[in-house]
C-alpha cells in the first residue's frame, strides 16, 4: 500500500523538483538520487510481493501480480542506471554545446515524468489509466527527442508524436470497446475497466466486441512496441534523441507497451476462446523480425541500427507470446527482461563511443578497443549478447522460442532462421570494425560511466546461466496467466 | 427512455459524420478550425442529451470539459497558432477531393458493417452511434494521411479524438471519470506540446510544410 | 582402483574444466606477463590435458556417468553425461591439446594484438567449452557451450585484429558458426518432440515419424556441417585457419572440427532411434564431394596454412563418408558393418586431430622462424630447422595416408568397410557405394600429392629468400609439443588394435555391436576387424620389416662396398646462372591439378608478354562456392534489403497509411 | 609360423632380389631384338649395379639427410612389397602384415620418399620430376586399388594370399570383370614403372623424363639402390599381375612339391610377361605428358567399371 504510494510519488515529485532546480551543477546527481529512491521503492514493493503475493491498493486501482512485478523492478532499475549513465554523458554534451541550461532542465524533469508514466502504466489496474499513462509517456519523451533542435531531431520528434499519437488513439478506441463489452457484464461503474475484475469475467465478454477491441488495442499499443509496419517512428526517434533517451525508449517504453498488449491479450483470449489474438501477434512478430533484419543490413548510423535491432527483438517476443504455452510465454518474459538490460547497456556504450568519435556514422568509429578497452568490450559483449550468443540470457529465451516454434509452427522457423542469420551478419559486420582495428579516437573529458554497462551485461549473463528461483516462479506464474 | 432522445442522439451523430465529411473536403485551414469547433459542439450536445436521458451526472462534467476544451480552448489556440504562423491556406491535398470523398463513403460502409453485429449488444439508446463513431475515427485518419501541412494534420488528429469521445459517451455512457480526466489532460498537454513543436518546426524550416520532414529515411 | 577411478571420472573431467577456467582467470590477472603465461600457465594446462585424456580413457569402458550442475534454466540445469562416445572425444581433446598447449607456451609472444593474458583466457575458455560440449547431456547446455566454443575461438582467430583481413575472416567464421548453431538448435527443437523436456535422455525416448526424423537429420547435417566444414559451408575454414595463430589453428582444426563430428554421431546414432538409409547416401555424397573439393583445392594453394585448412576439409569429408556408410549399414541393421564404418570414422577423427595439429604447429614454428606464410617465399628449411622438419615429416606421411602411419590405418578401415557393401539389400546402393570407394581412393592418393607439395616446398630445396638462412629451429616447449604429437601419430599408427579396443564400447553403444576384434583379443599385433582371412594389417610388423630391410641393406652396402661421399654442386644442365628463385614454385607444383580439375576453379591468370621488362606471372585461384553460393546469397539479401528499404521513404503520410491499412486489414480479418 | 612358411618366405625374398634385375635384363634383351639391335647380355643389370655400388657417391652441397635416407627406404619398401606378394607360394608368414590396400600404401610411401628426395636438391628438374611422379601416382594408385578391389570382391578378401588362392581354385571361366581389370592393370603398370608410353626408361631427354628426373642427382651406391628398387618394383607389379590374372602354378600351404614347381612356372610366366612388355614398348610411342592423366583416368575408369561389372553380373 505505502510502497505503491512511495513508488509513484517519488518520480511524480521528482519532475517538478528538477524543474525548479534548473540547470544547477548538482541536477544530474539529484536526478540519480530520485531514480535511486524510486528503485529502492520498487525493491520494497517487490519484497512485499515476494513476501505476500499479489498486492492491490487504493480500491483496487493499483495492483501488482507476477506479470508486472518484475517489470516494475526492471523499469526502476534501468531508470536508475540510465540516470547514472546520463551524468557524464550530459556533462560532455553540455561542454560540446549541444545541451544548454534550459534544455538540461527540461531533460531532467521530463526524465522523472517519463519514469512516473512508466511506473503508472505498469502498476495501474485500470485499463483506462493504462492508456492515459502510455499517452503521457509519449508526451514526456517527445520533447526530449527533439531536444537538440536539429532539423533531423525535430523531424524525428514530429513523426514520433504523430504516429504514436494516432496509434494510441486507436488504443483508446479499443479501450472504449473493451469498456463497452465489460459494461454489459460488470455494469456501468468504475470497476468495469479494472483488469482484475475483467479477468474474472473474461469468459463472459462478448467475442464480437472483444475481437474488434483487441485489433484496435493491438494496432494502438503495437505502434509503441514498434511492430512492423507501425514501427516507422522508432528508428528516427532512437537515432536523433540523446542516447539516454534511446536507452530508456528501447529498454522501458517498448516493454511497457508490450505489457499493455499482453494484458489485453489475456482478456481477448478468455473471451474469444480461439487463437485469434495469438495468431495476429505471431503474424506481427514474424513480420517485424524479418523486416527489421533486412533493415539492419542497410544501416550506417549506429543508434539507428540498434533501434532496428529493438524492433527485431520486440518482434521475436511478440511472436513468442503469440505462440503461447508455458514455455514460449516464459521465454517471452525472459526475453523482455534481458533485452531491456542488454539493449540499454549497448546504448550506454554506444553513447560514449559516439561522443568519442563525434559522430554516429559507424564508418567513422573505429578501433574502440584501442582507444578505450572498456567501452570497446562493453559494446562487443553487448552486441554479442543481443545477437543471441550464449551464455547471455537473450540466447536462453531464443533457445526456448525457436525450439518451441520448430515443433508447433515449423512454417515460421525458416523465416526466423533467415532473420536471425541476416541480423547477425548485418550487426556484427558493422560492430566488429568499430571495436577492433586501429583508431584515431581521443579520450573523453569526463570519465565515462561504465559501471551500468557491465552491471547490465552481468545481469544478462546471469540470466542465461542462472535464473533466481523467485524470478523463475514469477515468470512461470505469469506464463500461466498468459495462457 | 423515450425514442425521441434516441432520435436526437442519432441526429447529433449524423451531424458529426457530416462534419467529418466536410473536413475531409475542406481546403481552408480557418474553415477547418471552425468545423472542428462545430464538431465539438455537436459532441457536447450529444453528451448532454445522453446525460439528461440516463441521469448519469458525471456525463455533465464530461460535456463541460469537452465544451471548454474542444469548443473554446483548442480552437482558440489553433486560431492563435495560424495567426502567429501566418498560415491560412492548405491547398495541397495528396489525393484529389472527389476520390477522397469516395474513399470516405467506402469507409463509412465498412465501419457500419463492422459495428452492426456489435451494436445489438448495446444497452444504450442509440445503437447506430458506434458505427458512426468508428467512421469518424477512420475518416479523420484518412484526413491526416492526405494532408501535407502540419496544422491540418493536427486538426485531423483532434477530430479523431472527437470521434473517440463520441464513442465513449454515446455508446457506453462515458468512461469512468478518472479516465476521462486523464484523457482530457493528455489532450491538453498534447496540444501545448504541439504548439511548441509548430514553432520549432517553423523556426527550423521557415514553413509548416511537412515535406520538409522527410529527410530521415532509408535510402 | 579402476572402480574408484571410473566412479569419479566425470568429476575428474569437471575438475579439469574448472582448472582450465582457473588458468584462464589467472591469465587475465597476469595480463601482460608473457613469461608467467607462457612458462607456467600453458604447461600447467597441458598437464591438465593429459589428466583429462587419462580420465577419459579410464572412464571409456565403464558405464555412463551423469552429473547435474547448478546452472542453467530453471527447470533445466546443465545435465552432463560421460559415456563412451564423449569419453573418446574427451580423450582426443586431451591428447591433442596437451601437445598444443605446451607448444603454445613457447609460441605466444608479446606484440601480436591481444595481450597474452587475455589470449590465455580465451584459449582456456575455448578448451573448457569444448570439453563441456562433449559432456553436455541436454540441449541447452550443449548449445550454450557450443556457442561459447565458437565465441572464444572467434576471439582467438582475431587475435591480430589490426589486420582487416583477419577481422573479415573472424567475422565470416562467427557468422557461419552462428547460422549453423541456429540450425542445431532447431534440430533439438525437433528432437524434443514438443515435450518441453530438453534432456538428451528424453530425446532418446522419443519416437519420431520419418518426416520429423529426416528434418532432424537435415538440420543436424547443416548445423554440424557448418562447423565441420562440409561443402558448401566450408567457406570460413580456409579464411579462419590462416588468420588464427598456429596453436589456435591446430586446436580448431584438430579438435573443434571433431566436436561437430561428435555432434553428428550423437544426434544421428544416439538421439534418433531409427535412421533411414537415404540419409546415409546424402552424407556419403556430401562427404565425398567435400573430400574431393578439399583436396583439389589444397593442391592449388600457395599459403601453407590455407593449404592445411583445405586439407582439413578433405579429412572431414572422409570422416563424413565413413559416418554416411555407418548410417546406411545401421539403417539396414547390419550392425557389425556399421560398427566397422563408425570405428573407421572415429579412428580417423583421432588421427586427424593429432597429425593436423602437428602440421599446424609445424607451420607455426616456420612462421615464427621466418615470418612468412607464403609457400613461394619458403624452402630449404630442413637444414635450418631439422627438428621441426622431421616431426612434420611424420605428420606429412600420416596426412598422406601412407603406412605405417596412423592416417593409413583409418583409411584402411574405411576402405574395408566399403568392400562389404555387396551385402546391402538395396541394389542401387550396392552399385553406388563402390563408386564412392573409388572416390575415396582418389582422395587419399591426391592427399599424397598435396603433402609432397607442402613438405617439399617448405622444407626441401634451397631457401627462396635470403632471410631464411637466419631461421632458427624451435626451442624447448615448442619441441616438446611437436614431439608429443609426433609420438601420438606413431603410436596410433603402430598399435591400432589397442585403439580399436578403446573404440569398441562406443560402437557397441551406438550401433549395438563391436568389432570382431574383441573376440580374439589376444592378437594385439594383427589388425583384422572381421577375420584374418578377409583382411589383415599389422603396422608394427610392417614397420619393423621395412626398418630392418633398410638397416640390413645399409649395413650390407657399407660392409661390401664403402660409404664414401663427395659433395659437389648439383647438375645445372650447363646453365651457370641458377638461383634459388628459379626453383619450381608452389604454383608450379599445383599446376597439373589445376589443369585436370579446371572446372572446379575460378582462376585468374596474369601472363607476362615476351616483351615485358619486368615480367610478372600471377595466378589467383578462387573458391567457386563464393560465386556460386555466397555472393548470390549476399546479392539476394542486398536486393531484399533494398526492397524493404522502400518501406521507409520518410513520408509521414505513407507511414500513416501503413497504420491505416493495417488497421483496416485486421478489422476485416475479424469479420471472417 | 611354420618351417615351410619360413622357407617359402626366404625363397620369395631371394627370388625377388635375384629375379628383379633378371627380368629387367630380359625385357631389355627382348626389346633390343624386337628393334633389331644387338641385345645386351641378360646379366647386364647386375653388372651395372655392381659398378654403381663401387662408385663414389656425389651429393649436392645442399642435400639434407633425407636425400641420403630415401634410397634405402625406397629399396626397403620395394623389397617388402615383393615379400608380401604371393610370387611362388600363398603360404607366406609375413603376408598378413599387409594386404592389398597396404601394398598400394607401400608403393605410395616409396613414391613419397623418392619425390621428396628429388625436391631436396632444389633443382628445377628434381621438382618437376617429383611433380610428375606424384601426378602419375595419384591417378595410378586408385586405378591399381580398383583392380585389386575387383579381385578382392571376387574372393571377399583383401588379403593377397587369400585372393590368389581363391582365384586359383576356381574353374576356368571368362570373367569380364577380370578382363577389364586386366587392361586397367596393364595400363597402371606401364605408368607406374615408367615405361612407354608414359615414360621412356631409355632416355635422358630432360623435358620429357619422369623417373630419370627424379633420380637425376643420385649417383654411386644410392643410384644403385634406386635402380635395384625400380627393378624390384617391376618385378612386384609383374608378379602381382600374374598372381591375380594367371594364378596357376603358385604353391599353397604345405605343398613342397608345388613350391618346387612354382619357380619354373613363375620363370615362364615372367618371360612371357617381359616379352609382352617389350612388345608394347616397341609398338607404342611415348605420349605427351599432358596426355598421361587421360591415359590413367581411362585406367581408373576401367578399374571402376570392372568393379561394377562384377557387382552387376556377379562375375
Amino acid at each position: 500500500m505505502e510502497a505503491f504510494f512511495v513508488l509513484l510519488a517519488i518520480p511524480l515529485l521528482g519532475g517538478p523538483c528538477l524543474w525548479l532546480l534548473g540547470d544547477r551543477n548538482s541536477a544530474p546527481e539529484v536526478n540519480s538520487g530520485f531514480s535511486l529512491a524510486t528503485f529502492a521503492a520498487s525493491a520494497w514493493l517487490t519484497a512485499e510481493v515476494v513476501a505476500g503475493g499479489p498486492v492491490t491498493a487504493w480500491g483496487e486501482q493499483f495492483f501488482v501480480d507476477a506479470l508486472n512485478v518484475f517489470l516494475v523492478a526492471l523499469t526502476a532499475f534501468v531508470g536508475f542506471t540510465t540516470s547514472l549513465f546520463s551524468r557524464p554523458y550530459m556533462r560532455i554534451e553540455r561542454e560540446k554545446g549541444r545541451m544548454t541550461g534550459p534544455r538540461l532542465r527540461l531533460y531532467h524533469s521530463m526524465y522523472q515524468a517519463f519514469m512516473f508514466t512508466m511506473l503508472l502504466a505498469l502498476t495501474t489496474n485500470n485499463m483506462g489509466i493504462l492508456w492515459v499513462a502510455m499517452e503521457a509517456a509519449t508526451l514526456a519523451t517527445v520533447l526530449l527527442v527533439s531536444v537538440y533542435r536539429t532539423a533531423a531531431s525535430l523531424e524525428a520528434a514530429w513523426k514520433y508524436f504523430i504516429l504514436c499519437g494516432v496509434g494510441i488513439a486507436q488504443a483508446l478506441f479499443g479501450t472504449i470497446l473493451l469498456y463497452f463489452a465489460a459494461e454489459r457484464v460488470l455494469g456501468a461503474e468504475g470497476n468495469a475497466l479494472l483488469w482484475t475484475h475483467l479477468a474474472l469475467v473474461k469468459g463472459d465478454l462478448e467475442p464480437a466486441i472483444m475481437s474488434l477491441a483487441f485489433v484496435f488495442l493491438l494496432v494502438g499499443y503495437g505502434t509503441k512496441i514498434g511492430l512492423v509496419p507501425l514501427h516507422n517512428w522508432l528508428p528516427d526517434a532512437h537515432a536523433e534523441g540523446p542516447t539516454p533517451i534511446s536507452a530508456v525508449l528501447s529498454g522501458l517504453l517498448l516493454n511497457v507497451a508490450l505489457y499493455s498488449v499482453l494484458r489485453c491479450k489475456v482478456l481477448a483470449d478468455g473471451a474469444l476462446e480461439s487463437r485469434f489474438a495469438g495468431n495476429m501477434m505471431m503474424g506481427f512478430g514474424l513480420l517485424s523480425v524479418v523486416v527489421a533484419a533486412f533493415f539492419l543490413s542497410r544501416q550506417r548510423d549506429v543508434k539507428r541500427m540498434f533501434a532496428y535491432s529493438s524492433i527485431e527483438h520486440m518482434g521475436l517476443v511478440t511472436f513468442a507470446f503469440g505462440m503461447g504455452g508455458p514455455i514460449a510465454n516464459f521465454a517471452g518474459l525472459l526475453h523482455m527482461t534481458v533485452h531491456s538490460l542488454v539493449k540499454s547497456a549497448i546504448f550506454y556504450a554506444v553513447g560514449h563511443a559516439t561522443q568519442k568519435a563525434g559522430t554516429q556514422v559507424m564508418e567513422d568509429i573505429r578501433g574502440l578497443m584501442k582507444a578505450s578497452p572498456t567501452v570497446g568490450w562493453g559494446l562487443m559483449i553487448g552486441t554479442l549478447a543481443i545477437l543471441g550468443m550464449p551464455p547471455f540470457g537473450v540466447f536462453a529465451s531464443e533457445f526456448l522460442i525457436l525450439t518451441t516454434a520448430m515443433r508447433e509452427h515449423p512454417w515460421a522457423t525458416p523465416f526466423l532462421l533467415l532473420a536471425l542469420g541476416v541480423a547477425f551478419a548485418a550487426v556484427f559486420s558493422r560492430v566488429q570494425p568499430m571495436v577492433f582495428g586501429d583508431t584515431h579516437l581521443k579520450p573523453l573529458a569526463h570519465q565515462p560511466a561504465l559501471v551500468p554497462v557491465f552491471v547490465h551485461l552481468g545481469l544478462g549473463l546471469m540470466l542465461g546461466l542462472y535464473i533466481p528461483p523467485y524470478l523463475a516462479a514469477w515468470y512461470a506464474q505469469a506464463a500461466k496467466l498468459l495462457g | 427512455m423515450s425514442p425521441l432522445v434516441g432520435q436526437v442522439i442519432n441526429l447529433f451523430a449524423a451531424v458529426l459524420l457530416l462534419i467529418a465529411f466536410a473536413m475531409l473536403a475542406q481546403r481552408r485551414i480557418v474553415t477547418l478550425i471552425h468545423l472542428f469547433a462545430l464538431q465539438g459542439l455537436a459532441l457536447v450536445g450529444s453528451t448532454t442529451t445522453v446525460a439528461f436521458a440516463t441521469g448519469q451526472h458525471h456525463l455533465y462534467w464530461s460535456a463541460g470539459i469537452t465544451f471548454a476544451l474542444k469548443v473554446v480552448i483548442l480552437p482558440l489556440i489553433l486560431h492563435r497558432l495560424i495567426r502567429r504562423l501566418n498560415v491560412k491556406w492548405d491547398i495541397e491535398t495528396l489525393i484529389n477531393i472527389p476520390t477522397m470523398m469516395l474513399v470516405g463513403i467506402l469507409l463509412v460502409v465498412f465501419a457500419f458493417n463492422l459495428a452492426l453485429p456489435i451494436s445489438q449488444f448495446s444497452q444504450s439508446i442509440a445503437r447506430g452511434t458506434l458505427g458512426i463513431a468508428m467512421a469518424c475515427v477512420l475518416m479523420s485518419f484518412l484526413m491526416m494521411i492526405t494532408r501535407s501541412k502540419a496544422v491540418p494534420q493536427v486538426i485531423g488528429f483532434l477530430a479523431m479524438e472527437n470521434g473517440l469521445f463520441f464513442a465513449a459517451t454515446s455508446a457506453t455512457y462515458g468512461m469512468p471519470m478518472v479516465v476521462e480526466l486523464g484523457i482530457a489532460l493528455d489532450v491538453l498537454v498534447g496540444m501545448v506540446i504541439l504548439g511548441v513543436f509548430m514553432f520549432q518546426i517553423r523556426e527550423q524550416f521557415d514553413s509548416l510544410d511537412i515535406h520538409h520532414l522527410e529527410k530521415l529515411k532509408e535510402d | 582402483m579402476a572402480q574408484i577411478a571410473s566412479l569419479l571420472a566425470i568429476d575428474g573431467a569437471l575438475i579439469v574444466v574448472a582448472g582450465w577456467l582457473a588458468i584462464g582467470v589467472a591469465g587475465l590477472a597476469a595480463l601482460h606477463n608473457v613469461r608467467l603465461v607462457g612458462r607456467l600457465l600453458f604447461p600447467l594446462s597441458a598437464l591438465l590435458s593429459v589428466a583429462l585424456a587419462g580420465i577419459a580413457l579410464l572412464a571409456l569402458p565403464g558405464t555412463p556417468q551423469t552429473a547435474v550442475l547448478a546452472i542453467g534454466l530453471p527447470d533445466l540445469p546443465f545435465h552432463l553425461r560421460l559415456d563412451a562416445l564423449s569419453a573418446f572425444f574427451l580423450a582426443l581433446l586431451g591428447l591433442a591439446s596437451a601437445g598444443i598447449s605446451v607448444f603454445a607456451g613457447g609460441y605466444f609472444r608479446q606484440g601480436e594484438g591481444t595481450p597474452p593474458g587475455l589470449l590465455c583466457m580465451h584459449y582456456h575458455l575455448f578448451l573448457a567449452s569444448m570439453a563441456l560440449v562433449l559432456l553436455a547431456d541436454d540441449a541447452y547446455a550443449y548449445m550454450v557451450t557450443w556457442e561459447m566454443m565458437a565465441l572464444s575461438s572467434f576471439f582467438l582467430v582475431t587475435t591480430n585484429h589490426r589486420i582487416a583481413e583477419i577481422r573479415k575472416a573472424g567475422y565470416l567464421y562467427l557468422l557461419v558458426a552462428h547460422v549453423g548453431a541456429i540450425a542445431i538448435l532447431l534440430c533439438f527443437g525437433v528432437l524434443q518432440a514438443n515435450t518441453g523436456d530438453y534432456t538428451f535422455a528424453n530425446m532418446r525416448a522419443q519416437h519420431l515419424s520419418p518426416f520429423w526424423a529426416s528434418c532432424a537429420f537435415g538440420l543436424s547435417l547443416f548445423g554440424f556441417g557448418a562447423k565441420a566444414g562440409i561443402l558448401p559451408l566450408h567457406i570460413w575454414l580456409p579464411e579462419a585457419h590462416p588468420a588464427a595463430p598456429s596453436p589456435v589453428s591446430a586446436l580448431m582444426s584438430g579438435v573443434m572440427l571433431k566436436t561437430a563430428v561428435y555432434g553428428l554421431i550423437r544426434v544421428n546414432f544416439d538421439l534418433i532411434a531409427t535412421p533411414l538409409w537415404w540419409w546415409g547416401t546424402i552424407a556419403l555424397g556430401l562427404g565425398l564431394a567435400t573430400a574431393i573439393f578439399g583436396v583439389v583445392f589444397a593442391a592449388a594453394q600457395v599459403d601453407m596454412k590455407r593449404l592445411l585448412a583445405y586439407s582439413s576439409i578433405e579429412n572431414i569429408g572422409l570422416i563424413v563418408v565413413g559416418l554416411g556408410l555407418a548410417i546406411v549399414f545401421n539403417a539396414y541393421r547390419m550392425d557389425a558393418l556399421a560398427a566397422l564404418a563408425l570405428a573407421a570414422s572415429l579412428y580417423h577423427c583421432l588421427n586427424h586431430a593429432l597429425f593436423k595439429s602437428l602440421l599446424f604447429l609445424g607451420t607455426g614454428s616456420v612462421l615464427h622462424a621466418t615470418h612468412e606464410r607464403s609457400l613461394g617465399k619458403l624452402g630449404g628449411l630442413m637444414r635450418f630447422m631439422p627438428f621441426v622438419a622431421w616431426t612434420t615429416l611424420v605428420g606429412v606421411i600420416a596426412s598422406a595416408g601412407l603406412p605405417p602411419s596412423n592416417g593409413f590405418v583409418s583409411e584402411w578401415l574405411l576402405l574395408q568397410s566399403f568392400l562389404f557393401t555387396g551385402e546391402l539389400p538395396n541394389p542401387y546402393l550396392r552399385m553406388l557405394v563402390p563408386v564412392f570407394a573409388a572416390g575415396v581412393v582418389l582422395v587419399a592418393a591426391l592427399a599424397g600429392y598435396v603433402m609432397v607439395k607442402f613438405f617439399g616446398v617448405i622444407f626441401l630445396g634451397r631457401p627462396r629468400e635470403e632471410k631464411l638462412a637466419q631461421a632458427r629451429d624451435a626451442d624447448g616447449l615448442e619441441r616438446l609439443g611437436l614431439a608429443w604429437l609426433t609420438a601420438g601419430c606413431l603410436l596410433l599408427g603402430l598399435f591400432p588394435v589397442a585403439v580399436l579396443e578403446v573404440i569398441d564400447p562406443i560402437t557397441v553403444a551406438m550401433v549395438g555391436k563391436g568389432l570382431a576384434q574383441s573376440g580374439h583379443a589376444g592378437d594385439w599385433l594383427m589388425l583384422a576387424p572381421v577375420s584374418a582371412e578377409r583382411a589383415s594389417y599389422s603396422p608394427l610388423l610392417f614397420f619393423l620389416l621395412t626398418l630392418s630391410i633398410v638397416l640390413v641393406a645399409f649395413a650390407l652396402v657399407r660392409r661390401f662396398y664403402h660409404g664414401r661421399v663427395r659433395r659437389a654442386a648439383p647438375w645445372d644442365c650447363g646453365f651457370p646462372m641458377q638461383t634459388a628463385r628459379m626453383q619450381d614454385t608452389a604454383e608450379g607444383f599445383g599446376q597439373p591439378i589445376r589443369q585436370i580439375f579446371e572446372p572446379f576453379f575460378r582462376m585468374r591468370r596474369e601472363l607476362p608478354s615476351p616483351f615485358d621488362s619486368a615480367p610478372r606471372y600471377k595466378v589467383t585461384v578462387e573458391d567457386p562456392m563464393w560465386a556460386w553460393v555466397y555472393l548470390r546469397i549476399a546479392a539476394v539479401t542486398e536486393a531484399a534489403s533494398r526492397l524493404v528499404g522502400l518501406l521507409q521513404r520518410g513520408r509521414i503520410s505513407i507511414y500513416l497509411l501503413y497504420s491505416f491499412v493495417t488497421l483496416v486489414a485486421l478489422l476485416s480479418l475479424t469479420q471472417l | 609360423m611354420n618351417v615351410e612358411g619360413l622357407l617359402a618366405q626366404i625363397t620369395a625374398l631371394l627370388v625377388a632380389l635375384a629375379g628383379a634385375p633378371l627380368v629387367m635384363g630380359w625385357v631389355n634383351m627382348c626389346r633390343a631384338w624386337l628393334q633389331n639391335r644387338a641385345a645386351p647380355p641378360l646379366l647386364q643389370p647386375f653388372r651395372l649395379l655392381h659398378k654403381l655400388f663401387w662408385k663414389e657417391s656425389v651429393i649436392a652441397h645442399d642435400a639434407s639427410p633425407l636425400f641420403r635416407v630415401a634410397p634405402y627406404v625406397v629399396f626397403g619398401c620395394m623389397l617388402l612389397a615383393c615379400m608380401i606378394i604371393p610370387t611362388l607360394s600363398t603360404n607366406l608368414p609375413l603376408a598378413p602384415a599387409a594386404d592389398a590396400i597396404a601394398l598400394v600404401g607401400l608403393f605410395g610411401l616409396a613414391r613419397l620418399f623418392i619425390s621428396l628426395a628429388a625436391m631436396d636438391i632444389g633443382t628445377s628438374f628434381g621438382t618437376m620430376g617429383a611433380r610428375r611422379e606424384m601426378l602419375i601416382g595419384f591417378l595410378a594408385e586408385p586405378a591399381f586399388l580398383m583392380v585389386l578391389f575387383t579381385a578382392s570382391l571376387i574372393s571377399s578378401s583383401t588379403s593377397l594370399a587369400t585372393t590368389v588362392a581363391t582365384l586359383a581354385h576356381r574353374e576356368f571361366a571368362i570373367q569380364p570383370s577380370l578382363a577389364f581389370a586386366g587392361i586397367a592393370f596393364t595400363m597402371v603398370s606401364l605408368a607406374e614403372n615408367a615405361r612407354v608410353p608414359v615414360d621412356n626408361p631409355a632416355t635422358h631427354l630432360e623435358l620429357t623424363m619422369i623417373h630419370e628426373a627424379l633420380i637425376l642427382e643420385y649417383s654411386g651406391r644410392h643410384l644403385a639402390l634406386l635402380e635395384w628398387a625400380a627393378a624390384l618394383k617391376l618385378f612386384a607389379y609383374s608378379c602381382a599381375g600374374l598372381a591375380i590374372f594367371f594364378p596357376w602354378g603358385i604353391a599353397e600351404a604345405r605343398d613342397h612339391v608345388a613350391l618346387l614347381w612354382a619357380l619354373p612356372a613363375l620363370a615362364v610366366k615372367l618371360a612371357a610377361g617381359g616379352f609382352a612388355l617389350a612388345l608394347i614398348e616397341t609398338i607404342l610411342a611415348k605420349m605427351r605428358i599432358f596426355r598421361v592423366p587421360e591415359f590413367l583416368a581411362t585406367a581408373f575408369l576401367l578399374g571402376v567399371l570392372a568393379l561394377l561389372v562384377h557387382l552387376l553380373l556377379g562375375a
